[in-house]
């Protein structure tokens, strides 16, 4: 007990600590958005202070929330299935060299491709509707899920697997007492990597083929030159993503307590 | 009870290259013996371990306990490791009952045994702490009560204490022989200390390298119990004879090894 | 000497060496059945894609387009090389730093970079300079990233040892921690420079229509699938290669890493 | 724009993505490069990125959709629209037995992003057209090419689309054109060429060149055989021969190339068709948007 | 020749908890010495060590060399660590080098002195191999011709051969005595280990920990020069007796401090 509410109290002072400095790179960022703005924005450069005005008001609208609610439809799905899939891709691709050796150049692919460039193959393959929505954010995001697994998986120490051997652990065994918890960590951080790239997705098809929510709303603001709410709808979208990964980070901190790095920060 | 004979093991190394892990080793193990296995680096110690443990599986030769050939690990063995190998997510007591659970031990039944365990190896109180917040002696000792409690006949025990330091190491060692006195298990200890070899066990085992081979078996004369004073034994003639008697070979063996100049 | 002196039979590992071309080899014939039995326009067989690839190049599409785009691809990354790695050491070796930076270096990081287009377009026009932005936006926070925390997990006994001898605080930078953090900074430039490919195609898609991006563009315009999946062999080929490049370079650096602790991507 | 030493002009003119409705404006602009001037032509890939960069001065031309240009003005960016691109081009099309608007009904119904020209036109049309209570339900997809597309494969039931890309969808005989906009909104202007302000104040001749340069274009499309499709085959070498000739023979057909169509009761006419749509706000006029003196001097 | 009056030093961990780690400290180390520090994990022997090679300044007290204070690290000291500390990327021959380079002497020269004492050390051949192609016992010798070239007059030891197996450490003990019977450099060695502590040293200091003290200082009355045989020394009564002596004082700490219980 004592350990937990120290643990909460470092970790309380080093946000404290923290604080200070992001709200200054924040004024520094606002200040210098303000002024080129004022001096010289156009069209599609709102000021700081409207687009905070904007994305106020935006909060208060009944069409921002359906929006958020659409978008996130295919981000639940499509990420859902990422995470489905890519767990135990990833796994079956650490556990077996041989797997891993044929399939590694197509996961570099998958990793280097401008996905958006296939966005116009993808809606005439599957159409309009919420799957190439979903399948595109699932896309997306995958990569990043099955890339971390498989380094979770090798990063755990053979001798565990050893030693569940010697205990007469089967593969399957091995799979969920050894290989699933070991690469825990590296998997959690798959996920918060995926939750960024599955937000990327979920923005650029709808900004490129399926207009709809959020993507819709971005391209009518930009059409219309309304720059302040244009830049409102980025902010939340920003928001969420962060929201969602500090989400995902909590709780990897919570699943992977033990895995806590001992490295200190080199002096200074 | 564990009989070996003409045990062979290659490796085919990452590169290409091929390793004899040992060749041609014969080994007798009695019951409830303690037997130490000394040898330089690579000579092959684990090895031979591994194809006891049923985890490796050798490339000729016959190896059987009680007159069963080894086909793979055995409820009737049990291993301690080297570096621990503790599931640094699970809490002590999940550690210690890891061994039954993979051989289905109800939950009610095993951890009534892994507290038992626990106890024994001086852990109470830390059931619930992970291998991280221990220190390296204590992550050792639930090694031990991991393998103590299937009920092993065979303890196999890779250099167990190598990353352990030294006060700590002692006291593990005068631990392990008042459980091995009590139960009368057998046990085969690598180590790569002398001292170790001879105040553990019966015999000692030197091993050479390259390939690995069973260079000589030496009998240990020092009285048993040995448990209550380790530190007193080391006083008597007999350690002081037969331990510099194994450093000398040892030496021999390490020179021999080392080499003056590579080619790269 | 004499044990050493024993060469290990050395066999070429096939095996290994010809993973990737026969997977390569059983994806394309893959490709082309399911083309072929599927008859769509979306997904043209393989044959088709290279067909489509040969006449491409054949009228210079190609050719002229890729010399642009791998001028921006150039400018962009080398940018976001030098970037990153400052602003990563910077975060990695001062906590002050990191403490103002950090949260944002993470967000830029998972954020939809594409929405930022509109933004480089209003500051820098719809030249070479806003392309090269995004293909800095794209590939410079994955750099940072891993600098910084390859700079954190350089051991502080290093550290400490230059110390002892009286290492000044620069000697410390160049001589311990910059090649001790090189491995891990390696992984995020490998990452950085994939990264750096979409985001020049993305900036030639959204900003400006030149280059590749161009190509791609129209070909997807017109629903043309065989032309644009041509167009993405093409970009796929850049960035394998320049992947490659950066991992050439990567096993140089580092060859000291042992093979054991020496993870892939 | 600089002005080099011999007195000719170095400028920038923005299209967004060229097709056969900016042929005659890239072929305007060389008439301007053949007087010496130097002319770069600028690719872009969003109308709004056009009319930002024209606000900036960093454009002295470009030529698309009217209401940016308007919304732009508004909002008191240097922008005066010039001359005409093309008329009213757009069509609703619907899938096979779609006749009425009635037979919409909470279908699905494909708009490019609200706030363009074609859904205002379609929105119009709906909400006269239409029985009280009913309406299609739209489906944004941002590319016309590709809802033509989504109206093939029957993801949606009826969609505005532009001449170039009914040519295929006609050919087939199966979907019917419900709605022809040039003739349900006569007046309106969706394509125009407009200009920076201060480009126009400064350099008046180069833009009145330009201008009657664009006449004489357009001129020579509608009496000259086959000369859209030489150009367009001259501009546009990516596309397809033989589509293109029979796009350019339709664009030629329908008499849409005029750029002096524009005039002060038409531009009125347009705004406050954008109005009534809600694209721009009350108050704007012909003056505020428009300076036709060019097209007037080029008649 | 060292002097140490009083020394005090505490640390405030991440937790916001303050550790005594040396509580008044006072110690005399005489010119030419092999002072050996013997203690239980945690007692503050390596904060002891890194005060005098002035990478940690001390919260109170005095240390001073040669009358000189302490007050960064001197061209006069070098360290030999425990876990090395070589860089990995660098050849032997540079590892060799560094401390030369640091301290600004020229390429030609500072070559010429690592050759010399990789030779010193018996690894000439090796010279452009990297510290990831040798075993561990080479790689402490690359740390010991490291500190020993830039010709210090004082050698502090952390624990250097922690990480070295027995027989390995038994030869590179024999070869730090003889450098040092040779040099006669002042050496300050920690060790975890009884037998090291009495091989090497002409005394033993013996610390206490929580707060770090020093407890006793114990003569070694072995003969010098002790490199030839180390072997041999071991049957010695005097060092049976010693070494029994030591392990009782350190087994009394150890239980002291290994705790039955935890509050979680
Ligand atoms: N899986 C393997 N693949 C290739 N070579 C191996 C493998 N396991 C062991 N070897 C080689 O076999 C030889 C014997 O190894 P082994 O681990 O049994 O030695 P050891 O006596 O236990 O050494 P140490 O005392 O260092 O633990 C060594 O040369 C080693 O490199
Ligand atoms: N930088 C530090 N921050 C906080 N506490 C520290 C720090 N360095 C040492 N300590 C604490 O000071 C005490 C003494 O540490 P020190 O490393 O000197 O012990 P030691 O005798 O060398 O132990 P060991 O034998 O395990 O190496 C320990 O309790 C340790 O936790
Ligand atoms: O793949 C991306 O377009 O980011
Ligand atoms: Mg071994
Ligand atoms: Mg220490």
């Amino acid at each position: 007990m004592s350990v937990a509410t120290t643990n909460q109290r470092r970790r309380r002072r080093i946000r404290d600590a923290n604080l200070p400095y992001q709200l200054a790179t924040l004024v520094v960022f606002a200040a210098a958005w303000e002024i080129y703005a004022r001096v010289s924005g156009g069209l599609l450069i709102p000021s700081f202070t409207e687009t905070a005005v904007a994305t106020v008001e935006l909060l208060g609208t009944a069409e921002l929330w359906r929006a958020v609610y659409v978008s996130n439809q295919a981000l639940v799905l499509g990420f859902g299935a990422a995470v489905v899939i890519g767990i135990p891709v990833g796994i079956l691709l650490g556990r077996f060299r041989l797997l891993e050796r044929y399939l590694d150049v197509y996961l570099n692919i998958l990793l280097i491709t401008p996905m958006a460039a296939i966005i116009p193959l993808l809606v005439m393959s599957v159409g309009f509707g919420l799957a190439s929505r979903v399948i595109l954010v699932a896309v997306f995001a995958i990569v990043m899920v099955v890339v971390n697994a498989r380094t979770g998986v090798r990063q755990v120490d053979p001798a565990l697997i050893e030693m569940a051997r010697s205990f007469g652990a089967s593969e399957r065994q091995i799979w969920t007492r050894i290989l699933l918890p070991g690469a825990l960590p590296a998997i959690m951080t798959g996920i918060r990597l995926g939750i960024g790239r599955a937000i990327t997705g979920m923005v650029i098809v709808e900004l490129l083929m399926v207009s709809t929510a959020l993507g819709g709303l971005i391209l009518e603001y930009r059409g219309l030159f309304k720059a302040p709410l244009l830049y409102g709808t980025i902010v939340i979208i920003l928001a969420e993503a962060i929201l969602l990964i500090s989400v995902a980070r909590w709780g990897e901190r919570k699943l992977t307590r033990w895995a806590e790095t001992t490295t200190a920060r080199s002096a200074k | 009870m564990i009989e070996i004979r003409g045990l062979t093991k290659s490796f085919t190394g990452q590169d290409g290259g091929v390793v004899e892990a040992l060749r041609d080793v014969d080994l007798d193990v009695a019951e409830n013996e303690f037997l130490t296995v000394l040898g330089p680096s690579g000579c092959g110690k684990t090895t031979l371990l591994k194809i006891v443990a049923g985890l490796i599986t050798p490339d000729g030769g016959r190896i059987s306990i009680h007159g069963e050939p080894v086909r793979g690990p055995g409820e009737d063995r049990a291993m301690v490791f080297q570096n621990f190998a503790l599931l640094p997510w699970a809490t002590v007591l999940d550690n210690v009952a890891f061994g039954l659970k993979m051989r289905g031990t109800g939950k009610a039944e095993r951890e009534e045994r892994a507290r038992e365990l626990i106890a024994t190896v001086g852990l109470s109180g830390f059931e619930t702490k992970r291998p991280g917040e221990l220190s390296g002696g204590m992550q050792q000792r639930v090694g031990i009560a991991r393998a103590l409690a299937v009920r092993p006949r065979v303890l196999l025990m890779d250099e167990p204490f190598g990353a352990v330091d030294e006060q700590t190491r002692r006291l593990l060692q005068e631990e392990l022989l008042s459980i091995w006195e009590e139960s009368r298990l057998t046990v085969v200890f690598i180590t790569h200390s002398m001292e170790e070899a001879v105040l553990l066990g019966d015999r000692v085992v030197l091993m050479s390298a390259r390939p690995g081979q069973v260079s000589e078996i030496v009998p240990v004369p020092l009285e048993r119990p040995r448990s209550s004073d380790v530190g007193g034994l080391e006083r008597s003639p007999e350690y002081a004879e037969l331990s510099a008697y194994l450093w000398d070979r040892l030496r021999g063996m390490h020179a021999e090894h080392r080499p003056a100049k590579v080619d790269a | 000497m004499s044990t050493l002196a024993i060469r290990p039979r050395r066999r070429v590992p096939w095996a290994r060496l010809l993973a990737t071309p026969l997977s390569l080899a059983i994806g394309a014939l893959a490709w082309e059945i399911v083309g072929q039995a599927a008859s769509v326009r979306f997904f043209p067989p393989l044959s088709a894609v290279l067909a489509r690839l040969a006449e491409m190049v054949g009228n210079g599409q190609i050719l002229a387009n890729l010399g642009d785009s791998l001028v921006n691809l150039v400018l962009g990354f080398g940018i976001s090389l030098v970037g990153g790695l400052v602003i990563g050491a910077a975060m990695g070796r001062y906590r002050k730093v990191e403490a103002a930076l950090g949260v944002y270096v993470y967000a830029l990081l998972t954020a939809p970079s594409l929405v930022f287009a509109p933004i480089f377009f209003s500051l820098l026009g719809e030249g070479r300079a806003s392309i090269v932005a995004v293909v800095v936006t794209y590939a410079m926070f994955v750099i940072v990233i891993n600098t910084a925390s390859a700079m954190r997990s350089v051991p502080g006994h290093l550290i400490e040892m230059a110390r002892s001898y009286g290492a000044s605080e620069w000697q410390i930078l160049t001589r311990i921690m910059l090649p001790a953090a090189t491995p891990m900074i390696m992984a995020g430039v490998r990452l950085g420079v994939g990264r750096a490919v979409i985001g020049m195609i993305n900036g030639e898609m959204f900003i400006a229509v030149v280059g590749l991006g161009r190509v791609v563009t129209q070909a997807g315009g017109r629903f043309d699938g065989a032309g644009v999946l041509a167009v993405l062999l093409v970009i796929i080929a850049v960035a394998l290669a320049a992947v490659g490049l950066v991992q050439a370079v990567d096993r140089r650096l580092t060859r000291w890493v042992p093979q054991t602790s020496k993870g892939k991507s | 724009a600089d002005v080099k030493e011999d007195g000719t002009l170095s400028f920038k003119v923005a299209v967004t993505e060229a097709d056969l409705t900016t042929v005659p404006v890239l072929a305007a602009v060389d008439a301007l490069k053949k007087d010496g001037h130097d002319v770069e032509i600028v690719e872009l890939a969003e109308p709004e990125l056009a009319i930002e960069g024209l606000a900036k001065g960093e454009y002295a031309i470009s030529a698309e959709a009217t209401s940016p240009a308007l919304n732009a003005i508004q909002q008191d960016a240097p922008i005066k629209i010039i001359a005409d691109v093309v008329g009213n081009q757009w069509a609703l099309y619907g899938k096979p037995g779609v006749t009425s608007c009635d037979d919409l009904d909470d279908r699905p119904f494909g708009i490019f992003s609200e706030g363009a020209v074609a859904t205002a036109m379609a929105k119009e049309w709906v909400s006269g057209e239409c029985g009280k209570g009913k309406e299609p339900k739209y489906l944004t997809i941002g590319d016309s090419g590709a809802r033509t597309q989504a109206l093939i494969a029957g993801e949606i039931d009826a969609t505005p689309l532009e001449i170039a890309d009914t040519v295929a969808l006609e050919e087939s005989g199966k979907f019917p054109k419900i709605v022809d906009f040039a003739e349900a909104t006569p007046d309106m202007h969706p394509q125009t060429v407009y200009a920076n302000s201060e480009f126009l104040t400064q350099h008046k001749d180069v833009s009145q060149d330009f201008v009657t340069a664009l006449v004489e274009q357009h001129e020579k499309i509608n009496t000259k055989d086959g000369y859209l499709a030489k150009l367009a085959k001259k501009y546009l070498p990516d596309e397809k021969d033989a589509e293109l000739k029979e796009i350019a023979k339709r664009y030629v057909e329908s008499g849409l190339f005029d750029a002096g169509a524009l005039t002060e009761k038409n531009v009125q006419k347009t705004i406050d068709f954008f109005e009534r749509a809600g694209v721009i706000e009350k108050g704007l006029t012909t003056k505020d948007a428009a300076d036709l003196s060019f097209i007037k001097e080029a008649a």
